[in-house]
């Protein structure tokens, strides 16, 4: 009897183009958590996914318990007491939260027949620590925070004895994350180990006992926590220094600078009412709040994404109308979703495909695209954003999630904006391409670009934003700058005990 | 009169409320509106016999319908239903006239169309072809084999004994025996659908198969069940009609496959999988052979009937829909 | 066959192998729509035996689907084997003036049965008057209701021959019998299901109906399986027959059906084929020779039709005909 | 005949390299081993007559087949095709007999087609019908329409004048102009639907609905505008058979539709958007033309032929597929 719970030696996985492990060897110890931190494309989702039989090793062994077992499927890492959180979200859209949430007992029980209202009791006990979410609703009618929160009650209602979290906390608030947190705490006290893979170094030093380490597909030692620090941590996946300082905040004041675009008291029916907040030139401008804030739904207001009931728009002082994003986009506003995999990727289209796809027309010559020009555009931002990728021609279903935001981003930039409106830009993207995109956006607005960033890591918000506009439950809570950017502030305002200069 | 008006009128505000919030409460209410038009229209549309005609003429394809929804639930499609259909009819018939006792010979056709249906799941599974090609050679290849058994002409089964055309042709007190096993079939597999576990995972594959194959659920086991069910439910539906019609004509149920899934698409149903009930494709089945009835008790001339009929459904759909956004909305 | 034609008088005179024996390298085709379907089978029985006692090679072919295209792609291949003579079922009359036309530059005839492209150059069109059909029909049922009550139809709109029997029968019950109305039209499209709702429904409607006329039989089981159900005494009429119709004749649960003799359609047909493809056989007293046309001039041809009842059906069955003939149908 | 096996295997051995590694690569080579397979089996099968047969067989339903194809790359789907072609011959045939020019009632018959797929578009667009249920409606509506508008018989057009048979029925050197009409309608389509910037945005919109919108592309725009291609290249196929057949007859072109779908699936096309090329559904269509008049020519019997047809088809898309995802594995 070994005191690993779960042991991997030498597993090699292979993919078209590229050698996605590379002879990964991995323990996890009996009731610790072990973080696997690696950067965009190391490939720690592919060996979870080895790990839980979806992709079949093409060399390799796996232990648990000390024995040697062939998981073929999902369902045998099931029968071996695997859970795993997917990073991406894989739910039932049509179905019940409930169904969603005891999927894998329905499919393993004997009895004939499923008894809802005992479903949904124990649905409703089960989400409980978690959040409050109608077990009854379908899954399309959440929003994505909440699908994660059911994704993550998913994995748990297997009382497995190994659980895996793959960025489970990339699509969650401070609050929805603690929850979590907690949870942790109680299964690690039942002697469940635990593989928790994230970029956020915090979280990893709060939560985990080990974290191991994957860089281009290989294994590069684990490390005890309490032996060692984040810059450690980071050198040894990205393989040079980090400095995970933020750049230099716009110096003197901005709003001195000339206005470039003003929001007008914007209202819908419910989800924000009379928000006005101006956007001066080379300005990062945060939005901050509490989920269900209405963040994302104001931004996407003023891009003609989301229907308003009233106000307007100008841009350098002149109005705009905007009833499509076709409009917004020709006057060089932009915006990138918060939820990638909807509203973001053609997943079954190329990379340069994806880029390209905002403004066909610079790439095209009398109506037809320009391959050549197509490409050379792609290339441009790919190799910006270092998206790791074997070709440009190969699906973006074909990437890894972080590689897969990073697409967006090129996308984005790809036209260059005046305005950038980006809806959490750093989910799932790995430390060092991070403070890379941090830099990026800080030059952009050195070329008088205005920035609007939404993001649920306070730390990334304050660090970025020269002000901050505070929102609860759809209303402004005022606009904040200089000294006053700090989370207690924030957070203050967020849950509505604070206005200022209303 | 008078008194038909008020019952129609409060009999429609009471289920309005009662329907509101519940999927195929619209589709009612446009098939009971239907029906209230009719009455004044003609005297003859509310009375039992029109209605047993009405039942009749789609409780046998409602059968076909019901796998049809659940096939469409999964996310696949099966154009070969109107011609697995006419196989089992034909090879039941084939089979009596060759000396079969007529209850085996059916029983050998049912197990035939489970056997077609078995096949096609294999291809989709193992060699990965999609619903449509492989269903569409099926249709191809049963319906060539009901020529090459009946040898292009239809079999007369005249002959066939009293016991088994009573499954076509009897009645129990009122009801057509056909009805009876039609309205048999579609509650049990309307309740099975919403509540068997086996069933449920039709829907879990339907609406996202990776998060079905996740869950552990065998996906591919799914799919040969579901097309075994579909085939032997028209392989039954062939049965029924052969002892209905007491002949084997081999080019029965031509286009039928159209007409499944256009009922259960109005009840509902979603091409891309997931959603669907077999009550709501019923009530889809049952609406078109309202409209077409109606059509011909009004006499209407046949060069508009068409035309007529187009006009309804969009309209029906329309209403259907919308009512549909509204309930989602709020 | 022009420079034979210079001659005929020798060919009649060498009495010793007769002009009325063909050469077994001629291949005669037979082409039709829809080709599963047994209308056209007893034509082809009579076509092979004609072809045989002619001691010539006859084919059946044609295109299992109901389409105009495919049919016209089928006669194109026909032409392509270079046939002696073809005996056309035209699914649409316009659609084939071309190739048949076509047919005749190459100097293939083309004989139509049963539906005719009266436009082209087809040497000759054999059928069973489609109208005289829906006209006995009529009468017939006329006759067994008193020539009073109601009636109603049930067609298959868009297929020529079917329209012409259901105009005929309406024409002839409202001309020629003032007590008698046609009620109720529906569209059935040879569908025995549709035909079972219609009759049934219909019957609602005009609960005293006292007959309903059909142009094709599949339908025809279908509404003779609703009016014995119904059991109100509907006479159920149609034309053409299977084995399900006949067996319902003799029961007594089919009012009767017309059958347009398609045997001697096959029959007959082959003969003017072979004439046509022969026609140095036939020198009349005309000015074929200078205009150039087929001396075998015999434009069109009705082959009658019979009624067929309880007393007769049993002449009609085809698997028994084939039984007592000892052919292999179609597949030879 | 030996030669003729010589340069068959060769061209085949040449082929198979070059094709290894594009989409349209198998199933060329699948019709090119039918092909020389019934070269052997048939003398006529080579001959021009039997091409030009084969060609004209499916060279104006080719031209629907195109709009299909970007209509299934859109991620929809037109059951109306059928009816729409019929219908545009009946209206230009009925205006032409009531002494409209026959080029101007051509253009009002196309002009109503493309308002019709205009209409659909809003339908869908709109009110937020499915493809399927809309079209379905469209095809009853039409095809009442081509009832209504001939009466239910033929209208024959033997009286159109010469110029504009030559649409459907004159040659170019040996080539019919249909023919030529399809080519340049083929290869100019399958060239804007691979590079044009408009047609491009097709396909994002069948890829993914929400991330077009969420990159700017105004989808609605683009579903209408489909709709109306669709429908008009269909009309445009009515016309086109108007002319060769100098008739308009209400039945012509039932089940369509389900032709033009199937050569499309065949050729690579995806029910559920996102993927498709003109080229590959044309090959489609030219596969199961080749293997029908194939059946003809060896005079094999009719009873056999749609049993023998649907297994061919299934073993050529098995191959096909097979093949496809070697290529993807690389
Ligand atoms: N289905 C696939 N086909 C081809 N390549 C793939 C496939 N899935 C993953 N890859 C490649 O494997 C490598 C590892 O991917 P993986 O998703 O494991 O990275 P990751 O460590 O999870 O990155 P992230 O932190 O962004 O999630 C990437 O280069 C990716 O492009
Ligand atoms: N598709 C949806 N259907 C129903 N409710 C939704 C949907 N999307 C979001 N919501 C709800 O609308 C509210 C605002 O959405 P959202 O959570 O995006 O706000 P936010 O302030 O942008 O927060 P986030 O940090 O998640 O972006 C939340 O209550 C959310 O649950
Ligand atoms: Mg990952
Ligand atoms: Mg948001």
């Amino acid at each position: 009897m070994s005191d690993y719970a779960l042991e991997v030696r030498g597993i090699v996985k292979d993919f078209p183009g590229t050698r996605a492990l590379d002879r990964v060897d991995l323990t996890l110890k009996k009731g610790e958590i072990l973080a696997l931190v690696g950067e965009n494309g190391a490939g720690k989702s592919t060996l979870m996914n080895v790990i839980d039989g979806v992709h079949l090793p093409d060399e390799g062994q796996i232990f648990i318990d000390g024995n040697e077992v062939n998981i073929r499927n999902p369902l045998d890492a099931q029968k071996y007491g695997i859970g795993f959180v997917h990073q991406e979200i894989a739910l039932c859209q049509h179905v019940s939260v409930a169904e969603n949430v005891f999927m894998s007992e329905l499919n393993s029980t004997d009895r004939k027949f499923i008894n809802y209202r005992d479903l949904y009791r124990r649905a409703k006990k089960a989400l409980a620590p978690l959040g409050d979410i109608d077990p009854r609703k379908k899954v399309s009618e959440l929003s994505i925070s909440n699908q994660q929160i059911v994704e993550i009650a998913k994995a748990l209602s297997l009382n497995c004895k190994i659980l895996i979290l793959d960025e489970p906390t990339a699509a969650l608030t401070e609050s929805e994350t603690d929850a979590l947190f907690n949870i942790m705490e109680e299964l690690k006290k039942k002697g469940i180990s635990m593989i928790y893979i994230s970029h956020r170094m915090a979280e990893i030093f709060s939560q985990c006992d080990r974290v191991s380490i994957l860089r281009d597909g290989e294994y590069c030692g684990s490390l005890n926590v309490d032996e060692t620090n984040s810059r450690e941590v980071v050198t040894r996946m990205v393989g040079r220094e980090i400095s995970n300082l933020y750049p230099a905040k716009f110096d003197g004041n901005c709003i001195e600078q000339d206005e470039l675009l003003r929001v007008e008291d914007f209202s819908d029916s419910k989800r924000f009412t009379d928000i006005s907040f101006t956007l001066h030139e080379g300005e990062i401008l945060g939005l901050s709040g509490l989920i269900g804030a209405g963040r994302s739904e104001i931004v996407k207001a003023v891009c003609g994404l989301f229907p308003k009931k009233k106000g307007d728009v100008y841009f350098r002082g002149e109005k705009l109308d905007i009833h499509h994003y076709e409009d917004a986009i020709n006057n060089g506003i932009v915006y990138l979703s918060e939820d990638r995999k909807v509203e973001g990727v053609f997943l079954d289209m190329s990379i340069q495909r994806n880029i390209s796809v905002l403004d066909l027309k610079a790439v095209s010559v009398n109506g037809i695209v320009n391959i050549n020009k197509e490409k050379g555009l792609a290339e441009e931002y790919s190799k910006k954003l270092n998206v790791k990728c074997s070709t440009l021609s190969q699906n973006v279903s074909s990437l890894s999630g972080g590689n897969q935001q990073k697409v967006l981003i090129s996308k984005l930039l790809s036209i260059k904006p005046k305005v950038v409106i980006m809806d959490e830009p750093t989910r799932g993207i790995d430390v060092g391409a991070k403070s890379e995109i941090h830099k990026l956006l800080r030059n952009l607005t050195h070329e008088g670009i205005g920035v609007i960033m939404i993001s649920s890591e306070l730390p990334e918000l304050i660090g970025m934003s020269d002000r901050v506009l505070v929102m609860h439950e759809g209303e402004s809570c005022g606009i904040i700058s200089g000294d006053d950017i700090n989370e207690k502030k924030i957070i203050h305002m967020a849950s509505g005990l604070e206005k200022v200069g209303a | 009169m008078i008194e038909n008006i008020k019952t129609g009128k409060n009999g429609f505000i009471d289920l309005f409320n009662k329907f509101r919030n519940f999927r195929e409460g619209t589709l009612i209410l446009i098939i009971v509106a239907v029906c209230v038009l009719m009455s004044f229209l003609s005297p003859y549309f509310m009375t039992w016999a029109n209605w047993k005609a009405i039942f009749l003429s789609f409780s046998t394809e409602g059968i076909v319908v019901v796998g049809m929804t659940v096939m469409l639930v999964l996310g696949g499609i099966d154009l070969s239903v109107g011609a697995v259909m006419c196989l089992a009819m034909c090879i039941g018939g084939k089979l009596f006239l060759l000396g079969v006792n007529p209850w085996l010979a059916s029983l050998i056709a049912l197990a035939i169309c489970a056997g077609i249906g078995y096949i096609q799941g294999l291809l989709v599974t193992k060699v990965g072809l999609v619903h449509f090609i492989t269903t569409l050679a099926f249709m191809g290849i049963a319906r060539g084999a009901c020529f090459v058994i009946t040898q292009g002409t239809p079999l007369s089964l005249f002959t066939l004994p009293q016991s088994f055309k009573f499954i076509g042709q009897g009645t129990i007190g009122p009801l057509p025996f056909v009805i009876i096993i039609f309205l048999v079939i579609v509650i049990v597999s309307d309740y099975m659908l919403r509540n068997s576990t086996v069933l449920r995972k039709v829907f879990y594959s339907g609406s996202n198969e990776k998060a079905a194959v996740f869950s552990g659920i065998r996906v591919s086991r799914v799919k040969i069940g579901v097309s075994v069910l579909c085939c032997t439910l028209s392989g039954l539906a062939g049965i029924i009609y052969m002892s209905r019609f007491g002949a084997s004509t081999p080019g029965f149920g031509v286009g039928l496959e159209m007409t499944a899934i256009s009922a259960a698409v109005i009840g509902g149903a979603s091409l891309t999988g997931g959603e669907g009930t077999v009550f709501g494709s019923i009530l889809g089945a049952a609406l078109l052979s309202i409209i077409t009835s109606s059509l011909i008790l009004l006499d209407v001339s046949v060069y508009w009937q068409d035309l007529i009929k187009g006009c309804i459904l969009l309209f029906a759909v329309s209403v259907d829909h919308i009512q549909h956004m509204r309930r989602q909305a709020g | 066959a022009k420079e034979e034609a210079a001659t005929p008088v020798a060919v009649a005179a060498d009495s010793t192998d007769s002009p009325f024996v063909g050469d077994p390298s001629e291949t005669y085709y037979m082409c039709v729509m829809v080709s599963g379907v047994e209308y056209w089978f007893p034509v082809y029985e009579m076509m092979k035996q004609a072809g045989q006692q002619l001691g010539v090679k006859t084919v059946y072919t044609g295109t299992p689907e109901y389409d105009v295209n495919k049919q016209l792609a089928v006669f194109e291949q026909i032409l392509a084997k270079k046939p002696a003579g073809i005996l056309l079922h035209p699914m649409n009359p316009d659609a084939f003036i071309e190739p048949i036309n076509r047919a005749a530059e190459m100097g293939i005839p083309v004989v139509t049965f049963a539906a005719d492209s009266p436009n082209s150059k087809r040497v000759s069109y054999i059928t069973s008057d489609n109208v005289r059909e829906g006209e006995f029909a009529a009468d017939a049922i006329a006759a067994d209701m008193g020539e009073k009550g109601e009636v109603a139809v049930l067609e298959n709109p868009g297929q020529d021959n079917h329209d012409l029997r259901i105009k005929a029968f309406i024409n002839r019950i409202e001309t020629k019998y003032p007590d008698m109305e046609v009620v109720a039209r529906a569209a059935t499209n040879q569908d025995p299901n549709k035909a079972y709702q219609a009759l049934m429904t219909i019957a609602q409607a005009h609960p005293n109906l006292g007959g309903v006329f059909m142009p094709e039989a599949s339908s025809g089981m279908g509404a003779a399986q609703a009016a014995v159900e119904l059991d109100t005494g509907i006479r159920v009429m149609c034309c053409d027959i299977n084995a399900k119709v006949l067996d319902m004749i003799k029961a007594g649960e089919f009012f009767g059906a017309i059958n347009p003799n398609q045997g001697t359609q096959g029959y007959y047909g082959m003969l003017m084929l072979y004439l046509a493809a022969h026609s140095e056989m036939i020198d009349p007293m005309n000015d074929w020779s200078q205009a150039g046309f087929n001396p075998m001039g015999m434009p069109f041809v009705d082959n009658g039709l019979a009624v067929v009842t309880a007393e007769n059906a049993d002449f009609f069955y085809w698997d028994k005909y084939l039984e007592k003939r000892g052919t292999k149908g179609i597949n030879e």
